[in-house]
């Protein structure tokens, strides 16, 4: 049936003397795969090369601090509105006197825990927060687990460390490694 | 078995004894049992097949084996929630899933995107499609027993990944697009990757090409299995590569264009008797059109802006939100899903990797879809393949399968 | 004096032994190196410096794997399967002649494990008789998919040892002998370019590929083939029992080759091999120079085995594979009357004043043929014509 | 080019008083028939020598709890590939009588369709071949889609509905 | 829960497993850790990111691993990539029960580990509800970088585990808590 | 006893007891692998009398193909369950009776026939050899052996004839 004129027959069945013989073929494949034999190989060794994955790939979460290292986050909720996977829950609380070189907003998040299991690294969390408190950091997996009990990250696993800050555009990162897995560590 | 097979299985065949006396020819057939973790089944669903020594005689098959309820779950989620949906329908082409959804979800609030987001769209979605074509050619490589083409194809793959990379963050469940337009504009990266991409990925297609496309074992293999007339094809609800396989150019992208889609310049790729060969032809030939396609869509990429001026739909950037009340506003409004849908129903369908994918959307007015529907190519036309592999070998069963290209994400929603 | 050849004897039949486990186990390495550098990978490189202790690591957890027979499989049938399959590899070594003569004083050893007059027959009852493995481990099993594996093992070897057998009856009216060694030793006497594969190319090819099929190696692997029958005959083999049948198929993929080599490839001989062997003995004498020389003969085979294995791998990685009823048609419709066609020629040749080179005549005609049609043809593919 | 408003009147000519509730929203043609004539309309344009409206696009189902009488409509949307016309076509059906004929001896795709249709709503299409479960297991009591069926999973563990209203 | 995934040299008990791993254990160990044969379970997404591990970038050769085995007999980790239904849930465990000790699984993605986004009736939540797991990868699908992590921390376990773990004890408790006998 | 006398009895010990067991294992595939064993004795008796082509050929061909395609009908038929039903009071005494004449006959050729007996001395010990066999079959045995030949072919075509299928008709 035809229906436009833009349609183009592609499909050639038949075989001339020379295909039918197998060989011919069979030897053009042969030189292909041998001149791969000595082509320079596509593979990086992951756990001894890693790559850079760009500026924006979605990895482990963070919640940012701000400048004077307080926490960004205020516990609006809005990042657990736009998770699909119903993965982030958080219960906020009020700051009080004395607390503000901790919290840059009123209201902050007392508890902050992400199953980490359920996470489907979608990136809803991080356009949704109004305060620019989570991202999913470019240059850092998550780990894998062996045990069910660790999969929920709570605040001790999410803040940032003052030491260790989460730069979005740092040229200096040129790879996105795996945070070695905890039991690995211990053996 | 219907009772006409087998009558037929009873022609011929070894004498068995009955309990009542006279000899009554049975043709013993042997039920095998292909899936759902059978390794040719490329996703999970199961065939039965009655084999009548290697030849097979009937078959049915079971899905639902990953059965996810997307169209449940599309009812409780806020529109742009929905692209997480779609990311897992067709995860070989997750791209074009995403547009086609946002494109729908545009069509129904009335927004025009401008020309340079709809010109990046067809660059990502023909990528897809490239990428979903290169996995479905590579495994029918691979289960015909010539593994070495398929990884050659893959790692093209992930140049393909690293653009998507640099577009959106992620590799396969890519999120890709926003409602509105995209959600960052080609960066310099990005575009040097495509171009990279462009250059380089036409000599390892026609190596690919040279490995198998001619090679006599491979053809034996695949030319004449599993046909399907063009009427059969149309009768089953064939779509897309399969359907243009058995000779019908039926092609979204032309018949209905949606993202400028009339702007480019292309080939319907067409079979003679929708065989394995033609499908495969198809599928090959079409990536050399997608690659035609990405190279207009980079040649003529327009300015202007990435997403539409559609404030109350498309999320204000992150210092607006931090000054503006306005913004603020519209930021709290989209992510909560509390924006103003019309009332309404509208059906809009893309050339998906294996057909038309069509979206039917109805809208009460609420912050999710009263009832989305997704017309998956891959469930309707499955449905076909007994019909297709009966009379042929248990090893043409499998090429037959890998050829369909069935996605169980997408089979089973 | 018995007594040193017997020691001498036992040391060769032993390291012909030892040579050919040794040379499967790195197969199985060598394949995957060879499988992962054709398609741009790198292959096993952590298992020890370059991925080299990879095979003992398999080997080490074969051993400690739970063995496992099913509880409806037919127990000692289960055991035997293996046990032939690794029976028959091992056995079909012993005539191989490896290498020219051994001299002790007086004595001449010949490198081989035994030499018979009917060698070339013996392989053949050997490898026949390889089948057996596979079809009783498969049937065995209780397993559709092992059986489908089984019948198709057998079907398929039966069918292609005919062609095997007929393909190489031409080489014998030349050599006038089911001796391995008188072969290659004819072989030797006509120099490089009397080697058989340049006298009986048709023949040659077609040996190459039913050796193929009798390996079970793509194209050929029907029998295990994993996309249609998960894993063929052994899909209900675990543990070292799985390991021997994998590692029968690398014994019988090194023995193809040496017999290959030494039938078609002038065993251990080379070219110039007469002037060296003759300028060693010079030199170092004729006991030391000569078993030098031997040396020398024994590596170069080794060398053209390797090739051989590498070829193997090589094809394994860059063809499809057939479908069953392809497989039989090749067999018998095209592979067993070319080979009688070449029969044929190839013994009117050598009546008429002895032509040794007459089954050029067929890939002669065969190639101008296939290069006609090719020319008259439209091409065949619809090729894009794009930057 | 074919026009919604020439297709529309043709077939109201034609039916009468059995087709209703014409629209064309977002430039689809819409009407809504009754189960009577739901097959006879199919048939009518699948064989029209004009519209040759003969592909099947798709079937499926929506449920209206609210809406006494109407609380089912099965929806079908069928493409005509040589006009580019598309149209939708309505079948309301009431929860007590949830009968609709089948349209597997036009369409050979209808098959499966028919029984997504039927397996995540119920609707039985009468004279189906195999009008079994699809998706679901086979033991499954009820059909999800319907809207007074909770989606989620009552075994988890590791959420919290009480959260932010979900 | 399969949170009773341990190593098995637990507190030392007169019938329990080994006191101290011998060198035989260690060099098994060894061995089982480099020729570690998957099982792809695919079923979705995470299935064509295991392709990609298996593709030329990531070549999980590297590690031993290239030889899928798709025969469950000859496996030693089974890798559950995608999503499981309710409907599948028996046939992963069938295919769990039909693989020869030691096996170890894998869950790769949030889907075969939790459920994922698809919390709902038809979605399996977590596949250790019906096997016992020894490393779940988060992402969804994860990269190929962390399905390697995950292998290797699957050899990390097969090295330091115990000949006799899987005679042991609390092995057989662990299955009896997932009724397998 | 001379070594090669203890090799003699041996080897027709595991003969004569495949050979009982051929007839008496219940499980057919038992039959045809004991089957297999007893040609290999055979050939082993072959070999004995340095008649090497002559052993070769019997394994190529009965232990290589014929009884390959013996396993192969059997795994077809899958007889997997012993079904004894065939066996009923009158096959027993028929094979009884078939089995005895049999056994007279031979007795009675046996008694009547006179081996010819072979000298040590001036034994060939290169009869056996395929240049000999050759030699033999092609000059002295050329009628019978072209015969056979033709037999052979005759009953290829027929086997061929009797497998084709019709146009139309199914496999098997």
């Amino acid at each position: 049936m035809q229906l436009t004129n833009r349609s183009k027959q592609v499909s050639n069945k038949e075989m001339t003397l020379a295909e039918k013989m197998y060989l011919p073929a069979i030897t053009k494949g042969l030189g292909i795969t041998l001149k791969h034999f000595f082509l320079k190989k596509a593979t990086k060794p992951y756990p001894d090369v890693k790559t850079y994955l760009g500026p924006v790939f979605r990895g482990h979460h963070v919640l940012k601090r701000d400048e004077q290292g307080r926490e960004r986050c205020t516990a609006c909720g809005l990042c657990a509105v736009a998770c699909p996977a119903e993965a982030i829950s958080m219960v906020a609380a009020e700051r009080t006197k004395g607390q503000e070189t901790l919290y840059r907003e009123e209201k902050y998040a007392a508890v902050y825990e992400i199953n980490m299991l359920r996470c489907i690294f979608c990136g809803l969390c991080e356009e949704a927060c109004p305060k620019q408190a989570i991202y999913l950091r470019h240059d850092r997996f998550v780990p894998v687990f062996s045990d069910r009990d660790e999969v929920i990250y709570g605040k001790d696993k999410l803040v940032e460390k003052s030491d260790d800050r989460y730069v979005r555009t740092n040229p200096n990162v040129q790879v996105t490694p795996t945070e070695p897995s905890l039991s690995r560590s211990v053996s | 078995m219907t009772t006409e097979e087998l009558d037929l299985a009873n022609k011929a065949g070894v004498p068995a004894r009955t309990d009542e006396g006279p000899v009554q020819y049975v043709n013993e057939l042997t039920t095998l049992n292909l899936g759902p973790t059978h390794p040719a089944t490329h996703g999970i669903f199961q065939n039965i097949l009655q084999m009548d020594g290697e030849k097979i005689v009937s078959g049915e098959q079971t899905i639902g084996y990953i059965h996810r309820a997307f169209e449940k779950i599309a009812e409780r989620r806020p529109f742009y929630q929905i692209t997480t949906l779609t990311d897992r329908m067709n995860y070989c082409s997750s791209p074009i899933n995403n547009m086609g959804w946002h494109m729908t979800v545009e069509k129904l609030l009335g927004i025009e995107v401008p020309k340079r987001a709809q010109y990046i769209r067809v660059i990502m979605m023909e990528l897809a499609r490239i990428a979903d074509h290169l996995v479905c050619n590579g495994i029918l490589g691979v289960d015909t027993g010539a593994l070495t083409g398929f990884v050659y194809l893959f790692e093209e793959r992930e140049k393909i990944y690293e653009i998507y990379e640099e577009m959106c963050g992620a590799r396969l469940t890519t999120n890709m697009g926003r409602i509105g337009g995209m959600e960052r504009d080609l960066s310099a990266e990005a575009i040097r990757k495509i171009r990279k991409f462009l250059a380089e990925f036409p000599k390892v297609l026609r190596e690919f090409e040279s490995l198998l496309n001619r090679n006599r074992i491979f053809m034996d293999r695949i030319v004449g299995v599993g046909g399907i007339s063009a009427e059969r094809a149309l009768s089953y609800g064939f779509t897309g590569p399969n359907l243009r396989a058995a000779g019908v150019d039926y092609d979204v992208r032309v018949m209905n264009p949606y993202s400028s889609y009339e702007d480019f310049e292309f080939d319907i790729p067409v079979g003679q008797s929708g065989d394995t060969f033609d499908r495969y032809m198809v599928r090959n030939e079409e990536i050399w059109q997608s690659l035609r396609i990405i190279e207009q869509a980079m040649n003529n990429l327009p300015e202007g802006s990435y997403f539409a001026d559609a404030p109350q739909y498309y999320l204000p950037p992150k210092q607006e939100v931090y000054k503006n009340m306005e913004a603020l506003i519209y930021h709290f409004k989209i992510v909560m899903g509390e924006i103003d849908a019309p009332v309404g129903e509208v059906y809009h369908a893309v050339e998906g990797g294996n057909g038309e994918l069509g979206f039917y959307l109805v809208s009460d007015g609420g912050r999710a879809p009263y009832r989305l529907h997704f017309r998956r190519p891959c469930f309707i036309y499955y449905q076909a393949y007994p019909e297709m592999c009966k009379g042929a070998t248990l090893s043409d069963a499998i090429v037959i399968m890998s050829s369909m290209n069935v996605i169980a994400g997408e089979l089973d929603a | 004096m018995d007594l040193t050849i017997f020691i001498v004897k036992s040391i060769i039949i032993l390291a012909v032994f030892g040579i050919s486990l040794l040379i499967a186990t790195y197969s199985t390495y060598v394949e995957r190196k060879v499988a992962a550098f054709m398609q741009d990978r790198i292959g096993p490189d952590r298992a020890g410096p370059w991925g080299l202790l990879q095979p003992i690591a398999d080997a080490g957890k074969m051993f400690f794997k739970e063995d496992f027979i099913p509880a409806q499989a037919s127990k000692w049938l289960f055991i035997l399967g293996p046990a032939l399959a690794m029976l028959t590899a091992l056995m079909s070594s012993a005539v191989i002649p490896f290498g020219d003569t051994i001299r002790f004083d007086n004595y001449e050893i010949p490198v081989q494990g035994i030499e018979i007059n009917i060698g070339v027959l013996y392989i053949f009852g050997v490898v026949s008789l390889g089948v057996y493995g596979v079809m009783v481990g498969g049937w065995a099993s209780n397993n559709k998919f092992s059986l489908l594996g089984a019948i198709r093992a057998a079907s398929q070897n039966i069918s292609y040892e005919v062609a095997l057998g007929l393909s190489i009856i031409a080489i014998l009216m030349m050599s006038g002998s089911l001796s391995v060694r008188a072969i290659v030793e004819q072989q030797a006497e006509a120099g490089f370019l009397g080697w058989n594969v340049f006298t009986q190319p048709l023949g040659f090819i077609i040996f190459l590929t039913c050796s193929f099929a009798e390996c079970n190696r793509t194209p050929f692997d029907l029998p295990e083939c994993e996309t249609e029958l998960v894993g063929g005959y052994h899909t209900e083999y675990s543990s070292m029992k799985l390991g021997f049948y994998l590692f029968a198929e690398y014994i019988n993929m090194f023995v193809s080759s040496a017999f290959i080599s030494s039938l078609y490839f002038g065993g251990y001989h080379y070219p110039f091999m007469e002037q060296i062997s003759n300028a060693l003995t010079n030199s170092l004498g004729s006991v030391t120079g000569h078993n030098v020389a031997t040396a020398i003969g024994t590596v170069v085979f080794f060398g053209k085995i390797f090739f051989f294995i590498f070829f193997f791998m090589w094809v394994r990685w860059t063809v499809p594979r057939f479908r069953y009823d392809q497989l039989m048609n090749l067999g018998w419709k095209i592979l067993i009357p070319l080979s009688v066609l070449n029969i044929i020629v190839s013994a009117s040749g050598l009546l008429f004043n002895g032509m040794k080179y007459a089954s050029w005549l067929i890939v002669i005609v065969a190639t101008v043929l296939a290069v006609m049609s090719n020319s008259r043809a439209p091409k065949g593919q619809v090729s894009p014509q794009r930057s | 080019m074919l026009t919604n408003e020439e297709v529309a009147q043709d077939i109201i000519r034609k039916y009468e008083n059995a087709v209703g509730e014409f629209d064309d929203p977002f430039g689809l043609l819409t009407f809504t028939t009754s189960r009577e004539t739901i097959i006879p309309v199919l048939e009518y344009l699948k064989d029209h020598p004009v519209y040759q409206i003969s592909f099947l696009t798709d079937i499926t189902a929506i449920h209206y709890p609210d809406s006494p009488d109407r609380e089912y409509c099965v929806v079908y949307h069928a493409h005509s590939l040589v006009q580019n016309f598309r149209v939708r076509i309505k079948v309301y059906l009431t929860a007590a009588d949830l009968h609709i004929p089948t349209a597997t001896p036009l369409y050979a795709s209808a098959n499966w369709m028919e029984r997504e249709t039927f397996d995540l709503f119920g609707v039985i299409f009468d004279g189906h071949p195999d009008l079994r479960r699809i998706l679901n297991m086979e033991e499954m009591d009820y059909h999800p889609m319907r809207k007074e069926y909770p989606l989620e999973d009552s075994t988890r563990q590791d959420k919290i509905d009480a959260l932010f209203g979900r | 829960m399969a949170s009773d995934i341990k190593l098995a040299e637990g507190p030392p008990s007169y019938d329990g497993p080994g006191f101290q791993a011998t060198s035989f254990d260690k060099i098994i160990g060894l061995a089982r850790a480099n020729s570690l044969w998957p099982l792809p379970f695919a079923t979705s997404c995470c299935g064509i990111e295991f392709m990609a591990t298996m593709a030329a970038r990531y070549d999980i050769a590297r590690f031993g691993s290239e030889r899928i085995s798709f025969s469950p007999r000859q496996a030693d980790m089974l890798l559950v990539a995608g999503t499981i239904a309710k409907k599948m849930a028996p046939v992963v465990k069938q295919v769990y029960l039909q693989m020869a000790e030691p096996r170890w699984v894998i869950a790769i993605g949030a889907c075969a580990s939790s459920g994922g986004i698809f919390d709902t009736y038809s979605v399996l939540q977590g596949i250790d509800r019906v096997i016992p797991v020894d490393v779940y990868v988060p992402g969804c699908p994860p990269r190929p970088e962390q399905i390697l992590e995950a292998v290797m921390q699957v050899q990390e376990l097969a090295h330091n585990e115990s000949l006799r773990r899987r005679n042991s004890d609390e092995y057989q408790k662990l299955l009896a808590s997932y009724s397998i006998q | 006893m001379k070594p090669i006398e203890i090799v003699f009895y041996v080897l027709t010990g595991i003969t004569l007891l495949s050979a009982i067991t051929v007839v008496t294992a219940r499980n057919p595939i038992h039959s045809v692998l004991a089957l297999i064993a007893t040609f290999f004795c055979l050939s082993g008796h072959y070999i004995l009398m340095n008649a090497q082509f002559l052993a070769a050929v019997n394994i190529i061909v009965y232990a290589g193909a014929i009884m390959v395609l013996f396993l192969f009908t059997i795994m077809f038929l899958n007889l997997r369950r012993e079904d004894e039903e065939s066996k009923t009071n009158l096959t027993k005494m028929a094979a009884v009776v078939v089995g005895g004449i049999l056994m007279v006959t031979m007795l009675l050729v046996f008694r009547a026939v006179q081996l010819p007996s072979v000298s040590e001395g001036n034994f060939d010990a290169r009869t056996g050899l395929v240049e000999q066999l050759g030699i033999l079959l092609y000059s002295d045995y050329l009628l019978p052996f072209e015969l056979a030949s033709i037999l052979l072919l005759v009953a290829m075509v027929g086997a061929v004839m009797l497998g084709k299928r019709e146009a139309g008709d199914r496999h098997f």
